[in-house]
């Protein structure tokens, strides 16, 4: 791949200028995959980013010259380019941008020799087929299919390919047909430069349950050691005297100590020992 | 316990639970009853329904199984 | 409940649960003692651990709350 | 209850809970001590291990529940 | 604990809880109170019902079992 | 979890929970930050009722306690 | 609680939670640290088995709110 550094055609500059620019002006830098996804959704991709990213399509050697003249680690970037690469410029951190690149993914139908990226599962049940050689083609893509009542109906449910598996031409063809989309399709983020480091989308998807999770554990952590040490804040007071006076009453009914207070709980212990000793009895 | 046995006896049979009452009671069951317990224990029975007391506690554990959805 | 209240009080203040005891316990309360039924008592609560059968009672609700889902 | 509270109070600061510690203490709190009640407090207690008691009431919740409507 | 069960017999005692009450009772029990502990529990009690925090030791068991999912 | 205290430091504490200043509270901690994971902590949050996550979480023992027989 | 977290924070990473450590970690959040309040903390957790403290469940009055039905 050669690099142009002298003699570029005026429109050429323009769209490394325009690179160039867009670097400056926002935090993150970093390339997205485009290969297969219908101009119609680039559209949509890209209103969705409006106000938190920025796409540039432009042609690899352009972005690989732009790269290069900004230089510095930004260069970094350069080994992740591949055949659709894309540039994306945003100002949210690169766990953030990912999550919102995550969330532009849509669902579109499969095609032959695309790779399932989960089970996909076929739901018994009636179909809206009238009969005909879609019974011939369902059966062919492995999907038990009879004619039942003047319908086409799936007699099991069945899981017609497992996740990582390649999707065949025949089952291609009937999912699409049963309206099945079972493709993840949207932009995948390559790399990003952002404050002076690079990150890879290996290290991008990030466990927010296990956060959330933390996040509920250590605000439980807080609320324990404040009762239990008796540390008085302003949210947690109330607990404490609960506290304190739970511990008070359960002393005093365990205890025997014979105080207005508990003498209805004490009672009913009596009570219940009681009629523990009496359903032994009879 | 065994105040509130006395107690709660003395109840049953009908009869006043006072001082003296329990005293006699925990005595005959060999009990050296502490005077500052006794006067305690009626003390905080001043006002107490018992009834109302047992029946609480016969209705709570069946109200705790009720609430838990 | 008398007659169990009586056996309590006993047991709690640590004497030994049997007829003489059953039966000065439940006079001092003013219970006319029905022999029979103290004799059907004790012979009823031969053998059985009082303390253990009390803990399961007070654990008992519990863990019918916590059981439920 | 605030008998209660003067004991566990002297418990918690590591002082001994006997009938003096819970006369200053509440006194100290403006309350009238009644000397029957602290020993009543103090007889109750003897024997007792606070902190046991009180995390075997915490475990068996139901008996405190009992009062609860 | 003891600063809590200070502040509880002062509420209870139907005195103002305040810096000079919990340091009176402290003392009394014979233990060294830290200013700062007292100063952080009287601004901490700012705005907090100790009636109703008192209220819910004796209900709470009950929501135990009902909040369990 | 150093990171997840100093995040609710920040918010407890009324002030933005951003990547300066979960820096900020790390370093005084003598924790040596790694930016990369303050970042993704800081994505994670985005959009999360924080206030909620722990309200959560306070009702989350009660649960636990429940459920221990 | 951000005194509480600050305590966490500094326990969590390994640090001795004194003083010094809470202020720093508290003025880094952007926080006016009270030196008192501080000072309260680090009495408080004087003896306390932090990691003990921050397992063992404390019964939350926010479940009984959330419970009642």
């Amino acid at each position: 791949m050669a690099v142009y550094t002298h003699h570029l055609p005026a429109w050429k500059k323009d769209e490394v200028a325009d690179i160039k620019k867009h670097a400056k002006e926002f935090t993150l830098i970093g390339l997205v995959d485009m290969y297969g996804i219908p101009a119609q959704q680039v559209q949509q991709i890209r209103r969705n980013l409006r106000g938190k990213a920025v796409i540039k399509v432009t042609r690899n050697t352009l972005i690989e010259h732009a790269l290069g003249e900004i230089g510095g680690d930004t260069k970094g970037l350069t080994r992740f380019i591949s055949g659709h690469s894309a540039v994306i410029f945003s100002n949210d951190n690169p766990f953030k941008l990912y999550k919102q690149l995550e969330k532009t993914k849509t669902k579109m139908a499969a095609k032959a020799g695309e790779t399932a990226p989960e089970d996909i599962v076929i739901e018994k049940g009636p179909t809206s087929f009238k009969p005909g050689p879609i019974v011939g083609e369902l059966q062919q893509a492995g999907i038990p299919a009879a004619i039942e009542g003047g319908k086409v109906k799936i007699r099991e449910t069945k899981t017609v390919v497992k996740k990582g598996a390649v999707i065949s031409a025949k089952l291609a063809d009937v999912l699409v047909k049963l309206d099945i989309k079972p493709m993840d399709v949207g932009l995948a983020l390559q790399a990003a430069f952002h404050d002076g480091s690079l990150y890879e989308p290996s290290v991008l998807a990030v466990d927010e349950e296990k956060i959330l999770a933390q996040i509920q554990l250590a605000g439980q952590q807080a609320f324990n050691l404040s009762v239990n040490a008796a540390i008085p804040t302003r949210e947690t007071l109330a607990a404490i005297l609960t506290k304190a006076v739970r511990d008070a009453r359960g002393l005093a009914i365990e205890a025997d100590v014979y105080e207005k207070d508990v003498i209805d709980a004490i009672i009913g212990k009596a009570h219940r020992e009681s009629q523990a000793i009496k359903s032994l009895v009879k | 316990m065994e105040y509130i046995y006395a107690a709660l006896l003395l109840h049953k049979a009908g009869k006043k639970v006072d001082e003296n009452g329990v005293k006699a009671v925990l005595t005959a069951a060999g009990v050296a009853a502490d005077e500052s317990r006794i006067k305690a224990l009626i003390a905080a029975l001043d006002g107490v329904n018992i009834e109302e007391a047992i029946s609480k506690a016969a209705a709570a554990p069946v109200a705790v199984a009720a609430a838990a959805p």
